[in-house]
């Protein structure tokens, strides 16, 4: 069946449920890790660096390819700045956690 | 690679994206979950890159975008957390509008027909509004809570009907450039050029104090967004992802409002929050407070029993975290039962504190949350409000006061109340606060950290 | 490109999340309902009343169409035997709240 | 319809089984989830009517079957749900089988093509044994759990032998399936015959008591078989709803192993919990034990200040749970301190006594779990053990005891224990109990439900 229908629709489905992953998901993070949860979603919302790479691609250069390759930069700044700075922001609850009772 | 592969590992990436979020429900798992994070993002562009032929110039710029943005993650103040997010969401804005000017100008490149179907325009012409505006609104958001703009709302007559007028233009160009049967550049550019000024004149009039409601809202959009592009080029990954941060994005605006007890819609249309502008305590009697020094108040700490430290805003401000670590230790030492008090929206950042503290090394099980503590205030000999106001104002309990019915801490409870801002100056409500009228109550005037330096002297 | 890809990937994708989706969703019952849990998913497990369906729907019936026909009939008692024990029994549970402090 | 239409309700259905299994998560929302569920399944039904042509035939049987289903429904025993279970589970499997034989049969009108490619066969053998095992199994399981049957295992020597034979001759069969290019039913009847036999054979090893764990697995199978389904035909809808079925099922199966602290390959591969034929106190010396009378028991009760019931299989067995309200209500009106302490596992399916205690009325407040009051069992006067036994079995804390590490109520910290039931006989784990032993134990020997009327008279 998944053949003759719309591509639309399976689209639809795929969104639906991972509407349903994200909300539980997102509600079962412990609220002192909400500022790390908003780095981390920034973080991966820079996946639309897919679709940059994709404008950058072509190998006939045009300016198209260059705006790509700005969004492209863009989009790296955040992939790095955002997960690592995520990870500077963990080690931190890391370290809190070994010393114990001080 | 095949489609068939290239699909397989999107979706292997969009399982490790879904593990990253899962990680964080506990502290233990969190830096396990980031790492899941990284690799899905990994994957997903190794994938994308054996789809391109230009390999090294799109490595070229991933380094030098790679390079700036570990500089700024490594340089930045934890205290920082705001702006940076702020900051990086507006790239993300501004890339998205590029990727959507190009996809119109070669549409090839993303799978898409030659000669744009109607849908994929509406489709582009929502990413670009959404970027702009992510882009416009990010940039402000960032001005305004690093200072270098005041977080005063700007305000204007007439301002929602410009806005209109601006909106119903920008719609009457989007048809244009659906009915055109060639790529009309002119109506998708004015178009484009409407909707960064559109963004900018949305986001002014909200105050500075807002911002972070404002920019968990423009993350879930740029969630959204995201999951639009997935299905305008079929791209299940990136439906994934989005709807991830999406709801993320969503939660948080909603958790944010909840705790301040705001209508988000209010939040939204602005005009709220000037930066203490409105003297509030208006009701002609001239109320005495007390104040004390920063001696005194090391005094009355060192004797007490129990003590609940309250962080708000201003603890970040004055980035005081290093500062009450070692106050609290000294504390402790002397024998004095110390922990701190979390409000979930104190500060500007939900988990805010939560992460200062974490910085500063406090031990766990001395940061409790609201509702662990709150029932303790009244058996405790002193509490230290340390740059906070608006979490432990009780007008929350007056019915007619704009904060009633937001869940605060019960400082006023404690025996002994002392407070540590710099004036009587409101906070981000912009509301008096009876607690510092109280007879119980010690105004310690100053900049938190140095408040808590001389603290730390006397002791 | 959803439309190029082998229709098992996109299937595969439909599972995967739907794994995450019942995990989390089941792990969010209260010990309490158990038994109803169980209740209720055998009940829906008899969404192969759908198979049962096809099976007994060509026109031209021969022995195959009865089979079908069988299998319609086993798995209705399951869809109403299911979902109406589970309310019986839910009910159950109601009552019980309201009486609040005997 | 058109197909899309089709699709679009079946993604509809999905969600509202989703949403029915969101529902249980809480007492309150738990009848308006099922009824999630029934909508969700009529969207299914109706969708599933367009595409069919025998609307009367199908019409029809739905109707008888609904009929039965709905009179099993009404007149069921709450204390008979497990047989149930296993009773509509056995439906299900057979269903399968129809379904694959009938599949095999007309290709067509699953929108396969007319010649099965060897994927749907592959995909139809497994079906076919799925659905023929949990045939056999959940006859079996009813039989064992209804008391029709002994729940003895029913061993003997070269019994894995003759199962891994009948397993290889199975797959032969299989290959002689896959290969033969029209379809051959010689091999597929042989298959199935085979594989009923194999499900039977599988089963019977395993003690009537271990058969909750096994119908928790098969519904999980059977859930994996419905995905599996929905693939080779492609339906979404078939896949979320049977993921859905097949995590419940598997995270059940997890949870009752867990808490009897036995790995699951050896609930599966049997031989364990025979009826109580194996006595185990062993060690020579003979032990005393203390008994009463009902009237004994019903005069320390009535003069205690706290009272915690932990009820058993015992209580399902007996049918006492109106009785005990009853006397948990005289009780709380002569001002004791009545309350229940329920296991996780205590009876013989997850959350068995919680659905008993509900049906007698017994109100929320005064049935807690295990975490929320083991640690008030050394405060308490008297702890009434009702049919139960393994629960309260402090062997859990002997090192090298087969229950060592099982979490157990901690009846032995109470200051009096009485214990109802009709012998010394062992509970379902086949070990002595050394709770009975102690010297602020009472036995009360007889029938649960019995005992408890003559404890009401005595009042
Ligand atoms: N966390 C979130 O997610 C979030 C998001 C949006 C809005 N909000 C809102 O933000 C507010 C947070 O409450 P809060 O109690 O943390 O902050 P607040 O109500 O804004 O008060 C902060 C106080 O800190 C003082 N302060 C500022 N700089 C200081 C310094 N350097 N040293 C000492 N004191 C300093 C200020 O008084 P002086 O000027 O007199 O020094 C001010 O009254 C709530 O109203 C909440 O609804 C939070
Ligand atoms: N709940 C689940 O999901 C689940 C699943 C699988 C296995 N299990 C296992 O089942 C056991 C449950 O523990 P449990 O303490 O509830 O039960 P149990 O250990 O099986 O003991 C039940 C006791 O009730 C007594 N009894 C039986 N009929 C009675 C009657 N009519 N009147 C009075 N007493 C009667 C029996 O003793 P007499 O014969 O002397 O009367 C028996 O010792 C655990 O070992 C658990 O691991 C549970």
């Amino acid at each position: 069946m998944i053949g003759e229908i719309d591509p639309f629709i399976i689209n639809l489905t795929i969104f639906v449920l991972a509407i349903f992953v994200g909300y539980h998901v997102v509600w079962n993070v412990t609220p002192a890790l909400h500022t790390p949860l908003m780095s981390v979603t920034n973080a991966i919302s820079s996946i639309i660096i897919v679709g940059a790479m994709l404008a950058a691609g072509p190998a006939e250069t045009d300016w198209g390819v260059w705006l790509g390759a700005a969004a492209v930069t863009l989009a790296a700044v955040n992939v790095f700045g955002g997960f690592l700075v995520s990870q500077r922001m963990l080690e931190m609850f890391k370290k809190k956690d070994k010393k114990g009772n001080t | 690679m095949s489609a068939n592969m290239v699909a397989l590992a999107y979706l292997v990436a969009s399982v490790f994206f879904i593990l990253a979020l899962k990680g964080l429900s506990s502290p233990e798992s969190a830096r396990r979950g980031n790492l899941f994070g990284m690799v899905g993002m990994a994957i997903a562009v190794a994938t994308t890159l054996t789809l391109t032929e230009n390999w090294v110039l799109i490595l070229g710029c991933i380094a030098v975008g790679g390079v700036i943005g570990a500089i700024v993650a490594k340089r930045v103040q934890m205290t920082a957390m705001p702006e940076l997010v702020a900051f990086m969401h507006s790239l993300v804005g501004l890339a998205a509008v590029f990727i959507a000017v190009s996809a119109v100008n070669n549409p090839v490149s993303f799978g898409l027909p030659e000669i744009l179907p109607m849908g994929s325009k509406l489709e582009l012409f929502l990413g670009t509004f959404i970027g702009a505006m992510t882009w416009s609104g990010s940039v402000i958001a960032f001005l305004k809570l690093s200072g270098r703009m005041s977080g005063t709302p700007v305000v204007f007559s007439g301002q929602h009907m410009l806005n209109l007028l601006l909106a119903i233009i920008m719609i009457g160009l989007g048809l244009w450039f659906f009915f055109s049967e060639t790529t009309n550049w002119t109506a998708f550019i004015a178009m484009t050029a409407i909707a960064f000024l559109l963004g900018f004149l949305i986001i002014i009039p909200i105050g500075g104090a807002d911002m972070p409601v404002v920019i968990s809202m423009l993350n879930s959009y740029s969630g959204w967004a995201a999951a639009g592009i997935g299905f305008s080029i079929g791209n299940p990954m990136l439906i994934i992802a989005g709807s991830l941060v999406g709801s993320s994005g969503a939660i948080l605006s909603y958790i944010m409002c909840k705790a301040m007890n705001r209508p988000f819609l209010s939040v939204i249309l602005g005009g709220f929050g000037s930066d203490g502008g409105a003297a509030s305590s208006d009701d002609g009697t001239q109320k005495t407070y007390r104040s004390g020094s920063a001696d005194d108040a090391a005094f009355m700490l060192g004797n007490s029993d129990s003590v609940i430290i309250v962080p708000g805003y201003g603890l970040a401000v004055a980035r005081a975290q290093h500062a009450i670590k070692e106050l609290a230790e000294m504390l402790h030492e002397k024998g004095v039962n110390v922990r701190f008090a979390i409000h979930p929206v104190a500060g500007r950042m939900p988990g805010h504190m939560n992460v200062l503290l974490a910085e500063a090394e406090i031990p766990y099980e001395q940061v409790l949350e609201m509702d662990e503590i709150n029932s303790d205030f009244s058996d405790t000999d002193v509490v230290l409000v340390l740059g906070a106001n608006d979490v432990v104002n009780p007008a929350a309990y007056v019915k007619g006061s704009p904060i009633y019915g937001m869940p605060i801490l019960d400082a006023q409870k404690a025996r002994t109340v002392m407070v540590v801002k710099r004036s009587m100056a409101v906070g981000y409500a912009g509301l008096d606060n009876e607690l510092f009228y109280m007879d119980k109550t010690m105004m310690i005037f100053g900049d938190a950290k140095k408040v808590v330096e001389n603290m730390l002297k006397a002791l």
